[in-house]
């Protein structure tokens, strides 16, 4: 190993630490023992270990159902906000400047609306269309990509290809679709990963919305769960804990997965 | 192939904030009928305390914050990017805080930060005098800090769309530059950073935009918009009480209409900033 | 009584999981009771949650049949006509009268004397005390009749260093001026104590003082003579006699956290806390009526189940509403141990009184009945209370003088009382 | 027979800057025609006009008797060879090579069958299984050409496609080039900047500058009756010799402005005689050929003359060329006669 | 005198496929050195090498006397032009040459000073304020060149620097460099394909086969004695003729299974006469010559002739050649005498 990549493997570990260092802990904390006093001092290795703070967190926080929401939610609404993000963000890449910039402006306004603006509007259009209460609400962001900015990211990436390479599809004659599907999305991968990663997180965290739209316990997605769990009596803190490292514990292995991605055919 | 996007745009962004926006010259409060009572609202914000505080201190988290987190973002996207050993774990372990639900994110920190009890603090007293110790959840301007330090471990998307971008530039410019004898802060001044121009731009963009939001959960979990009263009171949080707990919707989508302007002069500012930097390097 | 067809009804509610357990519990046994009966639980996990569904949910046209809220919180839906009158379906109703009631908790929701929403839970505020620590110091209990001088006495009694000396707490970087503390900090505190105005209050108006000007119709906070020496009484527990902890703390260890874990002798909340001490298992502890300026005051907590003016169901939800304030939906709502039943026979059975469950004294709520009063019924009163507290808070914390305290709190509220009228 | 390429007056430009001045160049159909013209003279912007890659300002583009001006690329039934290759960096060379017959539903097997031969007419089929990252240079070209000819279109327009090849390979693929042309009897637009292949293997040469072009004619017309000075200098190496009209080189009719050519391979030294007199001022050996340079009379003049017969540096010599070897250009450039 | 550049017992391997497989080479400080070889020989991964881009996995490569095999590619002072003319996307064209000298710290105006000469010199200097994208290819070609020669460093690497450009040009920016190397004195290792290029400029040239290397002569060692029958029939073109050493032409000692070889170039066609017997099977006219090919004994021939001298085809011709232009080669391919 050369003294450069040494030097990296240590700075990733130095991050490794900073940034791991406060799931630990947040591991830790649910493995105490529910019911008694929060400990003073952070202890690492909790006395007794206990994972009961596992057992009621799923109970009381019907983490099960929640769990399989949210991951319906997402099995819909990941794939359905990657395509609408790389299709998007091709087409804008294809089309003129005079087509692609208003469109490119009006996805940076749409980011600038922040999210609680949207919501009383939001809900009169769902129940004009009879969809409250259901998860349809929770999957409708992916029309927008879930964020206006994938499409922008999509669209840098397309860009960056080089123009000959579209040009020898086109004279294939392959329609645009055609040409993003067997050209445009291999040579973007590791942005395909990056992306439905990051819609995971955002779908799989999204807070606002299921507080609104949904009504009924069976419906609750993971975050609203974990809200009740939030409001437990400070000495029942290792079931909230709990329920937070099994909702991010999916989100561990998307990024696991994801990190095959962003992996490009030749690593280097 | 734009449809489906456009359509979107229109049905979930575009018309809804119409709506909200029409609704900041109304009186409105989410249950009768709406009485439009012209710029009433804007005269309102314009001598209110809370909204100036939360205004000031958005502004000043987002110009503290944003540069901060986009700066380490692209550290660790430097770092990160070429596959080492070690290398997966931390990439993995950065990402991770984004994905910890906000609700709980602020609930551990609150932890956290616990000004007697929490881990940052009895880190900190292992080294620095009991004075200088910052009070996170006391004092306003720790406080504010608090709130920015949260902020700084929630840049996985910035570090993942740096990172697929920065493996994404094409190697033989680094070839080029390693023949020419650029050491390696040429480099990344004259190389990855013009090349990577067009993503951080946008990043900073969406950044600064985002600004707003990401003070919301904190504010609200953690410091509960004090202590003292307004030192963490941001524009959303302003915007949520206003609109959900006091019922004043009109006044609240005045408030977001605000923030928006002023998000749109920021980002026009950075625009500018960003095309006389382009003009430099087209790419 | 007699069941019309009860139907689908949504009921909007929050609370801890353990609370909502318990709705579910009424849920089923509602459904039980009442054939073709199909309640509809809402769950939201706290008050803030539960307002944002509401508006968000009124506003989008499709609103929960019932809601339950507290009287402090709902006068903001009453005065925009959200909320469906129960006054008349109470009046013409077999099942429930209003003579089972606490009066003190139906007039909290009454606008022009008509009935509202119908409570289901009363709480007052009372004094929680760790009978170990009392024990250990030898300091003597709290008893009713008790007054302010006596309560600070105690504090300052049960405010202990590390060694068990008596210690003095001082916070001297947030008090400039302020006597540097001599000995070793304390590492428990006599009392604990919110700077809140809902706090605040019983003590104004023990002390004969008016918190606004006028109850019915208040138009600003008016804290005459006695409610300022109420008000610099209750500042002067932290600045002046130390007895309650400081700001730091709190934030590091809230009081209701503190009190399990033995560090404070005192703490005045309502019957909310009970469910959480229950939990503790190093000591027993107790409830006391609040300490008395002059005469006997403490302040209402109460919430109450709303019909909604948009709901599709109204025979329904009143049928549902029914059966939860009577005996069978009040028992189980009374078992959870979190309230003080709003129904007179309720509060006195053993659901609420059994004394195989702390606290002993229990008796003590309903004691506290007749002191009870409630804070002024003014649809903005949210956003009142939210001013009213950061300035309480920084007169706590940094010891503001009570007059200028007072006139902050009139200043900076005024405009919103004017909104509320 | 219809004409396989029709060009009418075309005009484009890249941004402000025009590139084509007005092309009008009709190929018949069958015909491979070689497109010369020094670097940056709009070459390849002509090839992806033809191509539909590249909007034309003003004009008319037909192939095959069609007008496909207003059709896109994929409907004029070309394929090309790019100057920078252009291979798809996610595919397999095999799949590279394959891709346009894939995407046009072609059968996996049929596919496999033609592409195999595809690469193997360019000598690349070793390396059906890597990556295109993972050749080198000559090795991408060839891939590059492989996937031009794989498909049998009406027009083939390939720029440079040999540029990268060693000479041996360039030799044979070019034999290849050829015998595919004559066997499918496609028209084919073939940019080089290489004056062997050009004159080996074009039907006919166009010569162009600046956008416009200067001579159209078969390899021997360029070669021998080159229209302007310029195709005469541009063709041709060593380039052909220029002296003024008016010079040593007494040519009957030529006068003062005209420029008299003579190419080096013309030129023949001997030490006396008739002809002109020079001062030998150095030389070149390229294997049998040695490049004289030459002095006379203050001009410098290049002589392709057999190695072992050239005359050492500063020797003074006689250098003579047949009358049918001499060309002359009036003083706008065109040829005189 | 150090060596410019040193080579010993360099091994270097693309993943598992070893490219490079042993090489020795020392080129003298201010060589001029010509890497030929076919494609796919190892002369890119050769060059990236010797500039560190590519790690050994064996053997030493030294610098001017210095060991450089464990410095990186900065700190070996070389300069390169890559074969796909890699430039900064993002750079102007003017940006792209002075990059080296900006990161040097040079002064603006002298790398102004200096960028603009280089431009010059491989005439670019119109398009300095471009983007690349917005170049032709040989433009392109060209700024990567000028990017090269901008600096003066102890060692300049080209991997065909030239195979885009024109013939005009080409001979023109060869001159240039030609008398940039003489004037600066560096060592140079230039890759081409271009025979001719190869014989007029190289001081010595080196041919590279299969990772190894066959051979390192001057262009007229190269030319007149290859030392293997591979050199013999790479370098020239048309190339070399092989022959069976018991075949129709007989040569004094050589036996079956030696091979003889004769340049096109070294046959004489002639009516009538001794020599071999052979019928013209077809001829292509390059400017002046012509190559001829001819059967003989069933064996194929080509012959280079004037073009005005050229036989019909089908005509019986007698072919003859020097006994001093033929080259024998043994089993193994080596040149035997
Ligand atoms: N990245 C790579 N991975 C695997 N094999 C490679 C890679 N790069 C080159 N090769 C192989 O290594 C051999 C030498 O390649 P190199 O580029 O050095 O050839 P070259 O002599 O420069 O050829 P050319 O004249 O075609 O440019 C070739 O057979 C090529 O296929
Ligand atoms: N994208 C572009 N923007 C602006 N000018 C361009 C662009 N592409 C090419 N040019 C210019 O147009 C002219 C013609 O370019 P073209 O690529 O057709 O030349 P070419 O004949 O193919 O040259 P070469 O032999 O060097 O490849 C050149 O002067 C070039 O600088
Ligand atoms: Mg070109
Ligand atoms: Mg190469």
């Amino acid at each position: 190993m050369s003294t450069k990549s040494l030097g990296r493997t240590l700075g990733a570990v130095a991050v490794t630490l900073v940034f791991g260092a406060s799931l630990v802990l947040l591991l830790s904390g649910s493995l105490h023992e529910p019911g008694g006093p929060p400990p003073l001092t952070p202890d690492l290795v909790p006395d007794p270990l206990s994972t009961k703070g596992y057992a009621e967190a799923t109970e009381l926080g019907a983490l099960a159902r929640a769990t399989l929401n949210s991951v319906l939610v997402c099995v819909i609404a990941v794939p359905l906000s990657v395509l609408v993000a790389a299709t998007a963000g091709f087409a804008l890449s294809q089309v003129s400047s005079r087509v692609a910039r208003p469109v490119i402006a009006l996805s940076l306004v749409a980011l600038m609306v922040p999210a609680i603006s949207l919501l009383v509007p939001r809900f009169a259009l769902f129940r004009v269309l009879d969809v409250t209460g259901t998860l349809t609400p929770l999957v409708a962001p992916a029309l927008i990509a879930t964020s206006p900015l994938y499409p922008l990211v999509y669209y840098l990436a397309f860009r960056a290809i080089p123009g000959e390479l579209y040009d020898a599809c086109r004279l294939e004659d392959m329609s645009p679709l055609r040409v993003w599907w067997r050209v445009g999305m291999p040579l973007v991968r590791p942005v395909t990963a990056g992306v439905a990663a990051l819609t995971f997180v955002l779908t799989w965290s999204n807070f606002l919305d299921p507080l609104v739209f949904l009504y009924e316990r069976d419906t609750f997605t993971l975050p609203l769960a974990l809200r009740s769990l939030a409001t437990l009596d400070p000495s029942d803190f290792p079931v909230f804990l709990a329920g937070a490292v099994l909702a991010t514990a999916p989100a561990l292995l998307v990024f696991a997965l994801a990190q095959r991605g962003l992996r490009l055919r030749k690593d280097r | 192939m734009l449809a489906p996007f456009l359509v979107g745009l229109a049905a979930l962004v575009v018309g809804p904030a119409l709506v909200t926006f029409a609704l900041a010259f109304a009186d409105y409060d989410l249950i009768e009928t709406v009485r439009w009572i012209g710029f009433a609202n804007f005269v309102e914000l314009a001598s209110s305390t809370a909204f100036h505080e939360a205004l000031r201190n958005s502004l000043g988290f987002a110009a503290v914050a944003v540069p901060l987190r986009l700066l380490i973002a692209l550290g660790l996207a430097l770092l990160l990017h070429r596959r080492v050993a070690g290398v997966g774990a931390a990439r993995t372990t950065v990402t991770l805080p984004s994905a910890v639900p906000e609700v709980a994110y602020g609930l551990l920190w609150l932890w956290l930060l616990n000004p007697m009890y929490g881990p940052v603090n009895q880190f900190l007293r292992m080294f620095a005098e009991p004075v200088s110790i910052p009070n996170w959840l006391t004092d306003p301007a720790d406080a504010r800090a608090g709130i920015v330090l949260m902020s700084l471990f929630t840049i996985g998307e910035t570090f993942v769309v740096l990172l697929i971008t920065r493996r994404a530039l094409p190697p033989h410019v680094y070839e080029l530059a390693a023949i020419e004898g650029a050491t390696g802060f040429q480099v990344f001044r004259r190389v990855t950073l013009p090349l990577m121009a067009p993503v951080l731009g946008l990043l900073l963009l969406r950044d600064t935009i985002l600004s707003f939001q990401f003070s919301f959960v904190p504010a609200l979990v953690v410091t509960d918009g004090g202590p003292p009263p307004y030192a963490t009171t941001y524009l959303p949080l302003f915007v949520y009480r206003n609109a959900f707990e006091y019922l004043r919707y009109g006044y609240a989508a005045a408030a977001t209409l605000v923030m928006l302007v002023c998000t749109g002069l920021a980002v026009f500012l950075q625009w500018r900033l960003i095309r006389r930097y382009r003009s430099r390097y087209e790419w | 009584g007699d069941a019309g067809p009860a139907g689908t009804v949504s009921l909007l509610v929050f609370g801890d999981p353990h609370e909502l357990a318990a709705y579910r519990k009424l849920e089923a046994a509602y459904e039980n009771a009442v054939p073709g009966a199909d309640l509809r639980l809402i769950e939201a996990s706290d008050r803030k949650d539960l307002i944002t569904r509401l508006s968000t949910s009124i506003a989008g046209g499709k609103p929960p049949d019932l809601f339950l809220m507290n009287y402090r919180f709902y006068g903001q839906f009453a005065k925009r006509n959200a909320i469906e009158p129960a006054h008349d379906l109470l009046e013409r109703s077999t099942a429930i009268h209003a003579r089972d009631f606490y009066p003190q908790a139906l007039s909290a929701f009454q606008v022009d004397g008509r009935q509202l929403c119908m409570p289901q839970n009363m709480s007052s505020l009372v004094v929680y005390y760790n009978k170990a620590l009392f024990a250990k110091h030898g300091v003597a209990e709290p008893k009713a009749g008790w007054g302010w001088p006596d309560m600070v006495a105690t504090a300052a009694a049960l405010t202990r260093d590390a060694n068990g000396d008596v210690a003095k707490g001082a916070d001297p970087d947030a008090m400039p001026g302020a006597p540097v503390p001599t000995g070793p900090p304390p590492v428990s505190y006599g009392l604990g104590l919110s700077p809140e105005i809902i706090r605040l209050a019983p003590f104004i108006w023990s002390n004969g003082g008016t918190l606004v000007d006028d109850d019915k119709r208040p138009t600003r906070f008016a804290l005459d003579e006695p409610a300022i020496e109420a008000l610099s009484e209750f500042i002067d527990l932290r600045g002046k006699h130390g007895v309650v902890p400081t700001d730091q703390e709190k934030e590091s260890q809230d009081d209701e956290a503190r009190f399990a874990a033995g560090g404070l002798g005192m703490l005045m909340s309502s019957r909310r806390s009970t469910t959480t001490f229950r939990k503790i298992t190093g000591f027993e502890w107790d409830v006391a009526p609040l300490p008395a300026h002059r005469t006997q005051a403490t302040v209402l907590h109460s919430d109450a189940y709303c019909l909604t003016k948009g709901s599709a169901n109204k025979a329904g939800a009143w049928r549902f509403v029914e059966f939860a304030l009577g005996k069978e939906g009040a028992t189980i709502m009374a078992e959870t141990g979190r309230t003080v039943p709003s129904t007179v026979e309720v509060s006195r059975s053993p659901a609420f009184l059994d004394p195989a469950k702390p606290p002993r004294n229990a008796q003590v709520f309903l004691d506290s009945i007749p002191a009870i009063r409630a804070t002024p019924a003014v649809s903005t009163w949210p956003e009142i209370e939210d001013v009213a507290n950061g300035i309480l808070e920084n007169a706590l914390y940094y010891g503001h003088q009570p007059r200028e305290v007072a006139r902050q709190l009139d200043e900076q509220t005024r405009s919103l009382f004017e909104r509320g009228r | 027979m219809t004409a396989g390429l029709e060009l009418v007056g075309v005009h484009a430009a890249h941004g402000k800057a025009e590139v084509l001045r007005g092309i009008d160049l009709t190929v018949p159909k069958g015909e491979l025609l070689v497109l010369l013209g020094p670097s940056g003279a709009g070459k390849s912007t002509l090839l992806r006009v033809i191509a539909g890659l590249h909007p034309v300002s003003a004009g008319r583009v037909g192939i095959d008797g069609r007008d496909v001006t207003a059709l896109s690329p994929g409907q004029r039934d070309v394929s090309m060879v790019f100057q920078a290759f252009a291979l798809f960096p996610h595919l397999s060379v095999a799949d590279n090579i394959g891709f346009g017959l894939q995407v046009r539903g072609m059968g996996k097997r049929e596919v496999r069958r033609r592409t195999e031969a595809a690469a193997a007419m360019v000598g690349c089929e070793k390396v059906l299984d890597r990556r295109p990252e993972e050749l080198s240079g000559g090795e991408r070209q060839r891939v590059a050409l492989a996937r031009a000819l794989v498909r049998e279109p009406a027009l083939f327009l390939l720029d440079e496609p040999l540029s990268n090849l060693d000479a041996e390979l360039r030799v044979r693929t070019r034999t290849e080039l050829r015998s595919l042309h004559d066997r499918v009897g496609a028209t084919m637009v073939h940019v080089t900047h290489d004056q062997t292949e050009a004159l080996a293997i074009g039907d006919r040469i166009a010569v162009l500058r600046d956008g416009r072009i200067e001579q159209v004619g078969t390899p021997d017309e360029i070669w021998r009756r080159p229209a302007t000075a310029f195709v005469a200098g541009f063709v041709g190496s060593p380039a052909m010799n220029f002296l003024p009209g008016d010079g040593p080189w007494q040519v009957p009719g030529a006068i003062a402005g005209q420029q008299v050519g003579v190419r080096p391979e013309s030129l023949r030294l001997d030490t006396s005689g008739d002809g002109l007199a020079a001062t030998v001022t150095g030389a070149e050996v390229i294997g049998e050929d040695a490049w004289v340079r030459l002095r006379v009379d203050g001009h410098a003049l290049v002589a392709r003359v057999p190695a072992t017969t050239r005359p050492t540096e500063g020797a003074q010599v006689v250098a003579r060329a047949d009358a049918a070897d001499l060309h002359v250009f009036d003083t706008d450039g065109n040829r005189v006669g």
